[in-house]
């Protein structure tokens, strides 16, 4: 009666499937080469967080982070890729230590890149000290392995956004692929409200956290490379294009990052809306780009030009 | 002599007390409260525009500030019970008595001060009842409406969300009551006429827009798999069999699953252009991929629905508009369209009990009626007949005469077996009846009456209750389908299987569902963005349901 | 201790650092003899983007024309809060910050952070955790997250947190608990020359590796990390 | 939290050759179930960690309709729960059973 999935490609099924709403596991299996995937401490091992029973709260058997091998176009990379829905994909001491590990071998290795899946509100409370350092030990991890000429590329587009430390670990990577709901911040729109009031930030206008924080702006002032569409195939496609686009890392590309965060704040840092700087930049209808398709806004972004290719 | 235009004279003199505030018919938002001090008599019956999802807020302000040795006792006489100030009004001591329909917002608070007896309370309606008693024993003596825009002259445009206001207008202003009108703004003309100006006494343009709640989105992206697995169920168990063209749907998340199952389930069903082809039905974003796939023919709408203006003027074949463009809604004639012209309710509740009566009441709060009594009833003076009304009539009384044999409406309540937190749907004894025990309440607020329910769908099938013989038999077949509630778990083993074979009790399995093809890519849109898609970007969702 | 005391008590052979609007720029002399850049958050200012890009500005300044290690002072507030800083990206100035600090740690600038008063969230992350070597001064008082906010979203008692912070160094603030996890690797003293703790750790600066891991678990406060980190390691040696 | 077990003896070994299969996360409403084919063939085993404490009742009559259905000999069940509803509970075990029926390992 329904057409099972089974019955097409898995391009056409990783086409028609949502990167948003996709489970890490879905994302992984649709972004790699079919079968391609072997995960490290999968969940049979039940490498749970020892830290939860504290607060009398579920564990998940993979503690919300699914890391492994896999191949894309038949070269092999390594993956990393948080659950949102659990506990908000947040950074405890087992989910971070996976990713720490991940990047301590592909340092060793130097030839293998890194795919980092990212879907996490940042710090995870309930073992706040353990979640901090974790991020610390990869930022660490990430930018010895860059050192090492291994590509570290982020991807952007689940349903808890890159939030707090998350946000740093994916200004350490080499390049970024987002899509219009993936968010990358480090406070989140609650936590701004919180600690300056509603006049400051209004958490619940979505449409102001989304020209904040959202995937369209992150691509229009260049943190981001590529805009990809919300589905797992453009995620996959997005990949394959960056993994090709990222060079070796050095001190120049710091340099170029010094310059380039420098000339961001110069020329828009007395606005005070996402739409002052679209407009700063030359967008005529600035207000509408929230509402552009796709391929429209690709077309923008690419004609505006903004990237960190080089400088990051 | 006798007189036989007292209220006229009192009507006039009125007026005359108020003119002084007015320029022509305009009066300025700071002198509202003056305004109103001259215009209302203690003890007045008060229509204070309080729709569904219209406000007149301003109006509200203004009348919470009287003076009351000047104003006080009024007799509120109003659909909706929404904004805070409704209820500061008796706090205060403007207002005493309340009849009303919904106060969906204000449900814990209204409940608690009709314990406190701080509102002496006439009756809580359907929408219906109360219009019709606009008309009988409760006319305004005063109306306090909101409208988009007016003329110097009083014509007003009520806008997308006409709701209530022809009605409420028709009563008072026939009967020698005063219509004030808050308007957003006065223009030289009103793009159309909903209220003639000679209805109208006094306009307020008022300092904001009035306030209007996007009730009816649903997002797609919180449609879970038990939800489309009872909107499978309804499409396969119940729409289909009966043929139901002509409906009206509630507004949960199993309904629009429904919705948004239509083109893809329902359209690999064949089922296109032989169901839900008519609605009463507020323009429920999440219709639009069925009406963009050629599912819907006809909708006619209670009141607007924000963000679908747009659509609504472009899909003109579809909705009801004005000679303007925008959609022309009518609660009172929805209201009537649902209860005579439809032959299919289906809606959701939190509480069924073991005769299959339904409430929305929790011992915390009353949320009122508003129009599903009447949407979920059967019409009993429905005289024209329609083929799903008779196969529900023959279900009903197999062996009555065809000719002298009344249909049936089909009522259907859908949802799951357990709500939010794990709350069970069915049980023994509604809170509702310990409510009005507690209230010393003559009636006990019961949503839909049993005896007008004709199914029952949750994730573990449909209970076909116009198949029921006995009391037993209605009482088996909802335990039959309460799953692992506690009223579920005492189901007669045997009972239930026998009315499985006679097909009382359907499983999903029963009707060729595997419960595990009930998965989210079966929704024609998964998250809101698709729903403007769907509507080539002319359906503009308030900020809230964004995630761009 | 105040900056002006602490810097004193590092540098007594003289230091050009100042403090500006919190913003800690300069270099001094130490008592080897070399010279060592000085950067930090003092004052305890928050971490936006116009902080954030002057202190990567002076590391990256001095790489090229200077030798010798990098000491970052922390007392800072959390990462500034704020519409602006998240709209011009600060996720990137912060981890750019990071990144140069790294990047000079491990091309001969050994870096070396010296937490003297307050920090949390990212701004930590962006200074004091990008450093080789995090030192604690007595009465520093870092909080990745602070336990009014913790009982909100936990719905526990503030009560009933410092109760399971007896048992658990994982989520309570502290700097004995950073300690214990492994963030800290030293606590100097404040009765001794600060200088005479400068050299004597310069002297036996550990490798560039990063061991916080295994130093959590030698200290009994992060008893999965290292474990968990090697087995993936070690599985994704093999796999290749 | 509460633990529960419950362990079945069951008609038939469950088909399929795969050894092991995940499906759900474990969120507010909602489980994850790992299922692993590491039982003699007229056994099941079902082990449950749940937020949602006291609910022993309906877990027994939710696993006795389930083994009672899909006949899952062989096969042990973990379950982290974050408060899941009976329907959720059911869904996500015949998921389980029907990824590891596939083929694979």
């Amino acid at each position: 009666m329904t057409a099972p999935l089974k019955d097409i490609s898995p391009a056409e099924r990783a086409r028609s499937t949502s990167f948003y709403e996709a489970s890490a596991r879905t994302r992984l299996e649709l972004l790699l080469d079919a079968g391609s995937f072997v995960e490290f401490i999968g969940p049979e091992q039940r490498e749970a967080s020892p830290h939860l029973k504290i607060f009398d709260l579920p564990e998940q058997f993979d503690d919300g982070i699914i890391v492994g091998h896999g191949r894309l176009d038949g070269s092999p990379v390594f993956v990393a890729a948080q659950e949102g829905r659990f506990m908000g994909g947040a950074f405890g001491e087992v989910h971070g230590a996976k990713l720490t590990g991940l990047l301590r071998a592909a340092r060793q290795i130097g030839s293998i890149p890194v795919l980092i899946l990212f879907d996490t509100g940042g710090v995870r409370l309930q073992e706040a000290n353990a979640g901090e350092l974790a991020i610390a030990e990869i930022m660490r991890a990430l930018m010895e392995a860059r050192s090492a000429g291994v590509k570290v590329i982020g991807l952007i587009g689940g349903r808890s956004g890159c939030y707090g430390g998350g946000g740093l670990i994916a200004g350490c990577c080499s390049a970024l692929a987002v899509s219009e709901p993936g968010r990358i911040a480090v406070s989140g729109p609650e936590v701004i409200e919180t600690n300056r009031g509603v006049e400051e930030f209004d958490s619940r206008d979505r449409a102001l956290v989304w020209r904040t924080m959202g995937g369209k702006h992150r691509r229009l002032i260049g943190a981001a490379d590529v805009f990809a569409d919300d589905n797992v195939q453009d995620f996959r496609e997005a990949a394959l294009e960056l993994l090709g686009l990222v060079g070796p890392f050095g001190l120049d590309r710091l340099r170029a990052e010094q310059r380039r965060l420098a000339d961001r704040l110069r020329s828009f840092g007395g606005c005070g809306d996402a739409v002052d700087i679209w407009t700063a930049e030359g967008i005529a209808h600035a207000e509408a780009v929230p509402e552009l398709p796709a391929d429209q806004f690709i077309a923008l972004a690419n004609r505006i030009g903004r990237t960190s290719r080089d400088a990051r | 002599m006798t007189s036989w235009q007292n209220n006229r004279a009192a009507r006039d003199a009125r007026i005359a007390a108020g003119a002084g505030l007015a320029r022509g018919k305009v009066v300025e938002a700071h002198d509202v409260t003056r305004l109103l001090e001259a215009v209302v008599r203690s003890g007045d019956r008060v229509c204070l525009e309080g729709d569904n999802q219209k406000q007149a807020d301003l109006l509200s302000r203004a009348l919470l500030a009287v003076d009351l040795s000047k104003v006080n006792d009024l007799h509120m006489v109003q659909s909706g019970v929404v904004l805070p100030e409704h209820l500061d009004l008796f706090d205060r001591g403007v207002a005493k008595r309340l009849d009303y329909a919904y106060s969906g917002p204000q449900s814990a608070r209204i409940a608690r001060m009709l314990f406190g007896g701080k509102i002496e309370l006439g009756a809580v309606h359907t929408y219906l009842e109360l219009f019709a008693r606009y008309f009988i024993d409760l006319t305004p003596h005063v109306a306090l409406i909101a409208a988009v825009s007016a003329d110097r002259e009083g014509n007003l445009y009520t806008g997308p969300n006409t709701e209530d206001t022809p009605t409420v207008v028709e009563a008072t202003a026939f009967k020698d009551g005063v219509v004030i009108a808050q308007v957003n703004e006065i223009v030289d003309t009103v793009p159309r006429v909903d209220i003639p100006a000679d209805r109208v006494h006094f306009i307020v343009k008022a300092d904001k827009p009035f306030f209007v709640e996007p009730l009816f989105t649903r997002d797609p992206a919180a449609i879970t798999e038990g939800q489309i697995l009872t909107a499978m169920l309804a499409i396969k168990g119940v729409y289909a069999p009966y043929g139901v063209q002509r409906l009206n749907h509630g507004i949960g998340f199993s309904t629009a699953a429904i919705e948004l199952l239509l083109p893809t389930f329902g359209e690999r069903l064949g089922l296109k252009g032989t169901i839900a082809s008519h609605f009463a039905l507020n323009p429920h974003p999440a219709l639009i991929p069925a009406i963009e796939s050629g599912w819907v023919r006809q909708i006619h709408s209670f009141g607007s629905e924000v963000g679908m203006d747009d659509y609504i003027r472009a899909r003109s074949d579809v909705y009801f508009t004005g000679s303007d463009g925008s959609l022309r809604s009518n609660r009172a004639f929805c209201q009537t369209a649902g209860l005579y012209a439809c032959d299919m309710f289906i809606g959701s509740t939190l509480q069924i009990d073991l005769q299959g009566n339904s409430s929305t009441v929790t011992t915390s709060r009353i949320a009122g009626f508003g129009g599903a009594p009447n949407m979920g009833a059967d019409a009993r003076g429905r005289r024209h007949p329609s083929e799903p009304w008779l196969k529900a009539g023959a279900e009903a009384d197999p062996d009555g005469s065809a000719l002298m044999r009344r249909g049936r409406k089909l009522v259907v309540q859908i949802g799951e077996t357990f709500g939010d937190k794990n709350v069970p749907l069915f049980v023994e004894k509604l809170d509702a009846i310990e409510l009005a025990e507690k209230l010393k309440l003559d009636l006990a607020p019961v949503m839909i009456y049993g005896d007008d329910v004709t199914h029952i769908i949750t994730e573990e099938g449909v209970a076909n209750l116009l198949l029921c013989r006995t009391a037993q038999e209605r009482e088996q077949a909802i335990r039959g389908v309460a799953g692992y509630t506690d009223v579920g778990r005492r189901r007669d083993h045997g009972m239930v299987s026998r009315l499985r074979e006679r097909g009382v009790i359907r499983r999903p399995e029963d009707l060729g569902i595997n419960p595990l093809d009930a998965d989210r890519s079966l929704l024609a849109a998964r998250s809101i963005k698709d729903l403007v898609r769907w509507s080539g970007g002319l359906y503009a969702p308030p900020s809230k349901f964004r995630n761009w | 201790m105040t900056l002006d005391d602490i810097i004193a008590s590092l540098f007594p052979d003289g230091h050009e650092v100042r403090n500006d609007k919190g913003v800690i720029l300069g270099s001094a002399t130490l008592r080897s003899g070399g010279r060592m850049l000085v950067l930090g958050v003092a004052d305890r200012t928050a971490l936006g983007v116009d902080e954030a890009i002057r202190l990567s500005g002076h590391v990256l300044e001095s790489i090229d024309r200077d030798s010798g290690p990098i000491l970052v002072l922390v007392d800072s507030d959390s990462q500034r809060m704020s519409k602006r800083d998240e709209l011009l990206g600060l996720n990137e100035f912060l981890a750019h910050l990071a990144k140069v600090l790294i990047h000079a740690d491990m091309n001969g600038r050994p870096t070396i952070g010296l937490l003297y008063g307050h920090s949390a969230a990212g701004a930590l992350l962006a200074t004091g955790l990008a450093t080789r070597v995090l030192v604690g001064l007595p009465g520093a008082d870092p909080a990745v997250m602070d336990l009014p906010s913790m009982a909100k979203v936990t719905k526990l008692s503030m009560k009933a947190l410092q109760e399971k912070a007896k048992s658990t160094p994982v989520f309570a603030p502290g700097l004995s608990n950073l300690a214990q996890m492994g963030a800290v690797h030293m606590t100097w003293s404040n009765a001794r020359s600060l200088a005479d703790q400068l050299e004597a750790l310069l002297a036996g600066m550990p490798a560039v590796q990063d061991r916080r891991d295994a130093l959590g678990k030698e200290r009994g406060g992060r008893l999965k990390a290292t474990e968990i980190a090697e087995r993936v390691h070690d599985l994704a040696l093999q796999a290749r | 939290m509460e633990d529960l077990n419950f362990q079945h003896q069951v008609r038939a070994r469950a088909g399929g050759t795969r050894q092991r299969a995940i499906v759900g996360v474990v969120a507010s409403g909602n489980l994850e179930v790992l299922v692993e084919r590491s039982l003699p063939d007229a056994e099941c085993v079902v082990d449950i960690k749940t937020a949602a404490m006291g609910f022993g009742a309906v877990w027994s009559a939710v696993i006795g309709d389930f083994v009672e259905r899909y006949s899952p000999g062989g096969l042990k069940f973990s379950i982290n729960d974050g408060g899941a509803r009976p329907d959720t509970v059911s869904l996500r075990l015949a998921q389980a059973v029907r990824l590891i029926a596939e083929a694979g390992q």
